[in-house]
């Protein structure tokens, strides 16, 4: 029983991260409708501003001020990708697969450029708690754990009352209904757009700090987590704040299950890295709007 | 008219959700004969068209074509059966050459197996040459012969409506289908298109047209379908539909009844 | 108030509006007649800025407004109720009219409040369902929504495409209602519309619309005594060009 | 006679090219590999340039097809012959099962659902234990000889080269037959605007798919000719990296035009030659920045340039 729990805990905290990732997409899907898959290299992004602004000797951060200040280069990097990437086609009338192709050619740019930097080596942040076991209630699990769902729980809630009570997230969802309408209303389009992809970019350079508190990651890290984060996505559904973290956690949970469970029926246990594309699949063809529908297509 | 209909409607009717957008509408398309199918906004008339074009399928009713019935066959099999349509948006292929665009609407006589088309067979070979010939001769009938092989994204809007008058015609087809072909022209486009109507009708094919612009449809059309709110309203020649109160009632509304008063008062 | 000169412009390739000059004096209502393709609503899309190209001049008090972005120009006071409503259906009422004041911060001397006031006060019907999802109401429920979303912005020019489309004739006097109300307090309207005998029955003067052009251009009353009306409609009259 | 002729020459140049690399097996390595990216490049730009798929799944093909040759001949012990015309079926199949399922799915859901499907290729390579030899894949086999007429013998150095020649030819040949028929004008019609090509009489789900089938199968073929370069198969060869590189050389040739598949397919190809001595391995650097150039002010790619450069200054030299 407690090895179910803490299962449940571990999966929960990397089933937050896939959901950053998968909120980072969706941020910038609803507005735009571009599939931007550099979110993995922003998560590296973020990464790897945190790791230097904590390592390096001239300019000594104390540990959260430097991880809000690498979220907040990586939200400038995505103002950039936008800038550069999405924006100039957009004004061109470009079809959406020209910025989703361009986007793929920042994701080689930002990947080399970290490798460039950072070297090949895998990186990780020094730990902000100890690595001892702590229990929550009946919960057990490691304090990062805790840091990761406290932290990923605070970025939904945020998210969340940002499109449901706030007029820029009414605007941003009025965008996404009806592009023209939205215009009619005096909402700004390419300022959407730079919020979409500001906002996306921090979300995920969020992630990618979380994420390195897990394990080392290199500069390689980012294409499978953008694949995992969009899994979750197509999994949740792409209409819905709550549907990111839903995917994200349904992913992580049968991740971990598989990979605790699998050898017991005969699988190895290595196909847990699988099941992102299997549900991917057997989503797209049997629920394409994932679990939770848009709020349109309920009404 | 005693020959049988090439295409009749009985009944049509569909539905979206709570809208009833073409209601029981029944109405027959001649071989040769050129008919218009009018009505205010919201009528139905794009639904019909599109009942039609096989873009859905009825929620009941049927239509019959060449006495087969072709409701809830998909648009490709519609045009296979011998109905071609153009766009009122004109939807050219934009990465190809004009010609390009003509033979995609031989498509429907091509048969050859893609072993075929990779080997060269002789037969492949002749049906390509077949096709071709009739795609210049279709481009020379719209009068475009002189920008065959221009890419289409340097055509204007009028060269365009052209280009799918011809890439319709080179199915083959026993009815070509025109939603809203004056849209956009110019006056002298316009005219061009409607002697090109007139010739594709002589060549014995039915056309069927949505039109708005009454100066273009009138005198064009030898027979004319009138929708409101899903109901055909009257079916009859154009000068018969002008008089028509029903349908100066359902573009007017009540200024119909001003307008007649003082036409009455007059007299 | 609101000058066209020369207008043209389309979507894309084609050229829908051909050398368009019309003008709306401050406090008029004016109609916009023509048939279905006239190009009356691409004239609306080409006053507000929202994706179509545009020549010539539109002059919104001597300022034009041909190269501001439609922010701007809801910044100018200009407020369009789009044909078809485009409500934002899943939001709530009071969501939608909150999405029509977004731009309220540039037009000094109104208040939130203030606006919600006086669209409340306007169509008590939204008021009573300000909770509700726009997608539930009523056809002519969402239409006061669409008039109460663009009133939200405090416009001094009013734009309107066809507000009386597929309404019961019970709705469209009520509607009209609240026009009416708005022409008093001395709004400057300019509507689009299909059916002859509202549109003259509710403005000064009308412009006739045909292919693109302004075909004619009279007072509503004269328009409406024509006994050549039902002919003009079929285009066959209207020789203007 | 005169229309095979150019068909003939550019085999009798490569084949020629193969023996005269013979004595150099560092290039001729490379020349082979070359001559796989270019038949893999031209089956992409069927699938994504002309067909307007897009579609991640390319070189998982190209991995099935290496893999299924080399399970099917040394595992299973097939004669080779037999294991070719099986690992292609099994191509063919897979393809269709993928295909029917992804046009179901609309616009970028179809990049999705292959690139989903070429990672779980992925998976299942690393984790099929015996049968794939997991990570390490298998190595230590060697092309088996062949026997025609009673007379065995193997295929090495320039032989092999030449019959890779053989194969992209081949490809190049069914691409560019394809394309000039009423099949590849259904195609580009779909890739332009599907409604119009159905009002055409266009039967967009089929011809999608068998587009899918045939430049999948194709791509196998390709693998089943790489499974003997190495002489090993194993995963990280057949990465989702590698299918974005097909890509970016696809556009930044000239996506929709065969010259543009293979224009791209070498310069990337041979790029890190030039760009190693400079950046050391971060070649794809320059891939990025390039790609990203090419869809801000290029979208027609290199042969796009060539064109108008020609269309400017080439009619008097010409």
């Amino acid at each position: 029983m407690s090895d179910i729990l803490e299962l449940l805990v571990s999966a929960a905290s990397s089933g937050c991260i896939y959901g950053l990732v998968a909120l980072s997409y969706l941020v910038m899907i609803r507005p735009t409708g571009i599939i931007n898959f550099a979110v993995g290299e922003w998560a590296a992004v973020g990464l790897f501003a945190a790791f230097f602004l904590l390592t390096n000797r001239w300019l000594p951060l104390p540990y959260a001020l430097a991880l809000i200040a690498a979220v907040a280069f990586t939200g400038l990097i995505g103002w950039g990708t936008q800038r550069i990437a999405v924006r100039p086609l957009v004004e061109k009338g470009a079809p959406i697969l020209g910025p989703i192709l361009a986007l793929l050619g920042m994701l080689a740019i930002f990947r080399e450029s970290i490798s460039l930097i950072f070297g090949p080596d895998p990186h990780n942040l020094p730990a902000p708690f100890g690595l001892r076991q702590v229990s929550l209630g009946p919960f057990a699990g490691t304090p990062r754990d805790f840091f990761i769902i406290g932290c990923t729980a605070a970025v939904f809630v945020g998210v969340w009352l940002f499109f449901e009570r706030t007029v820029w997230g009414k605007a941003f969802e009025a965008v996404a209904l009806n592009r023209k309408a939205a215009a009619l209303m005096g909402i700004n389009l390419r300022r959407v757009t730079v919020a979409a992809f500001v906002g996306g970019a921090a979300i995920a350079g969020f992630a990618g700090v979380l994420y390195s508190l897990t394990a080392p990651r290199d500069f390689l890290m980012g294409l499978p987590l953008a694949v995992q984060g969009f899994s979750a996505l197509v999994v949740g559904g792409v209409g819905r704040v709550e549907g990111a973290i839903l995917g994200g956690m349904i992913l992580a949970l049968a991740e971990q299950l598989t990979a605790r469970y699998a050898d017991q029926i005969g699988i190895p246990s290595g196909m847990s890295l699988g099941v992102p594309f299997l549900l991917m699949i057997v989503f797209l063809l049997a629920r394409p709007t994932g679990l939770l529908r848009p709020k349109e297509a309920a009404a | 008219m005693s020959a049988p209909p090439l295409l009749s409607a009985r009944g049509l009717t569909k539905r979206f959700g709570g809208l009833v957008a073409v209601d029981g509408v029944d109405f027959d398309v001649f071989a040769g004969e050129i008919l218009g199918l009018i009505g205010p906004n919201g009528a139905g008339k794009t639904t019909t068209f599109n009942l039609i074009a096989g873009a859905f399928a009825p929620t009941s009713g049927t239509l019959d074509f060449e006495g087969k019935p072709i409701h809830g066959l998909g648009p490709h099999e519609v045009a296979g059966r011998g109905i071609m349509r153009t766009f009122q948006h004109n939807m050219p292929f934009a990465g190809m050459s004009l010609i390009d665009n003509v033979l995609v609407g031989c498509h429907r006589r091509m048969q050859s197996g893609l072993a075929a088309l990779v080997m060269g067979s002789r037969r492949a070979a002749a049906e390509e040459e077949k096709a071709r010939r009739r795609a210049a001769e279709l481009i020379g009938f719209v009068g475009l012969g002189d920008v065959a092989d221009t890419p289409v994204v340097n055509l204007s809007f009028g060269q365009g409506r052209l280009l799918e008058v011809a890439r319709g015609l080179a199915g083959e087809p026993r009815l070509m289908l025109f939603d809203e072909p004056a849209a956009g022209l110019t006056p002298a486009e316009a005219e061009r298109l409607s002697d090109i109507i007139r010739g594709i009708a002589k060549r014995g094919i039915a056309v069927l047209l949505i039109e708005h612009d009454m100066r273009f449809l009138l005198p064009l059309a030898e027979r004319v379908i009138v929708l409101n709110f899903g109901r055909k309203i009257a079916d009859g020649t154009p000068d018969a539909i002008r008089r028509d109160p029903a349908v100066v009632e359902a573009y007017l509304g009540e200024a119909s009844t001003i307008g007649a008063g003082e036409e009455a008062a007059r007299a | 108030m609101l000058e066209l000169k020369g207008v043209s412009g389309g979507y894309g390739a084609a050229n829908v509006l051909a050398d368009v000059s019309l003008s709306v004096g401050k406090g008029e209502s004016v109609a916009l007649l023509g048939p279905n393709g006239a190009g009356k609503s691409t004239l609306m899309a080409a006053i507000t800025g929202t994706l179509v190209r545009r020549g010539g001049g539109i002059l919104l008090e001597g300022r034009d407004l041909a190269p501001l972005a439609s922010h701007d120009i809801v910044d100018a006071g200009v407020a369009l109720v789009p044909e078809g409503r485009q409500i934002f259906a899943p939001m709530s009422v009071r969501d939608n009219l909150r999405l029509g004041a977004i731009r309220l911060g540039a037009r000094p001397g109104h208040s939130l409040e203030e606006r919600y006031a006086f669209v409340f006060e306007l169509f008590p019907r939204l008021k009573e369902r300000a909770g509700q999802r726009g997608g539930t109401l009523s056809g002519g429920e969402q239409q006061m929504l669409a008039i109460g979303r663009a009133l939200m912005s405090a416009p001094r020019l009013l734009l309107l495409d066809e507000p009386f489309l597929g309404l019961a004739p019970l709705i469209v006097v009520e509607i009209r209602r609240a026009l009416a109300a708005l022409q008093e307090s001395g709004l400057t309207i300019l509507l689009v519309e299909q059916k002859i005998d509202v549109a003259l029955a509710m403005t000064r003067r009308a412009y006739v619309m045909i292919k693109g052009r302004i075909a004619l251009h009279e007072e509503s009353g004269a328009l409406a005594r024509r006994g050549d009306l039902a002919n003009l409609y079929f285009a066959l009259a209207a020789k203007a060009e | 006679m005169t229309r095979a002729a150019p068909w003939l020459a550019a085999a009798a140049a490569m084949i020629a090219v193969a023996f005269l690399l013979k004595d150099f097996g560092y290039y001729s390595d490379q020349y082979r590999k070359l001559m796989l990216w270019v038949a893999l490049a031209l089956g992409f730009n069927f699938l994504f340039g002309i067909a307007g798929q897009v579609a991640f799944s390319h070189f998982a093909f190209y991995g099935i097809g290496a893999y299924a040759v080399v399970i099917l001949t040394f595992k299973a012990g097939l004669p080779l012959g037999v294991a070719v015309v099986l690992g292609l079926a099994l191509c063919a199949v897979l393809a269709i099962a993928v295909g029917i399922a992804a046009t179901r799915l609309e616009g970028f859901y179809l990049a999705l659902a292959t690139m989903a499907f070429a990672q779980l290729f992925l998976v299942v390579l690393t984790e099929g234990g015996a049968v794939t030899g997991g990570a390490g894949g298998i190595a230590n086999y060697r092309l088996p000889a062949l026997e025609l007429g009673g007379r065995r013998f193997t295929l090495t150095g320039p032989y092999y080269t030449s019959l890779i020649a053989l194969v992209l030819l081949a490809t190049f040949f069914v691409f560019w037959r394809l394309d000039r028929s009423y099949f590849g004008r259904a195609c580009r019609a779909i890739r332009d605007n599907p409604e119009a090509a159905a009002a055409m009489g266009v039967d967009v789900a089929r011809t999608k798919i068998v587009v899918f089938t045939v430049t999948s199968v194709l791509a196998g073929a390709a693998g089943m000719a790489y499974a003997f370069v190495d002489n090993i198969v194993n995963p990280p060869v057949f990465g989702l990296e590698n299918v974005f590189l097909l890509l970016f050389m696809v556009i930044i040739g000239g996506s929709g035009r065969h010259a543009g598949a293979v224009v791209g397919a070498i310069l990337l190809y041979m790029l890190p030659y030039v760009l190693t001595p400079l950046i050391g391995h971060h070649q794809a650097l320059v891939f990025g920045i390039v790609m990203v150039a090419a869809m801000l002010f290029r979208p027609d790619g290199l042969v796009g340039v060539y064109d108008r450069l020609r269309a400017r200054y080439g009619r008097g030299a010409a």
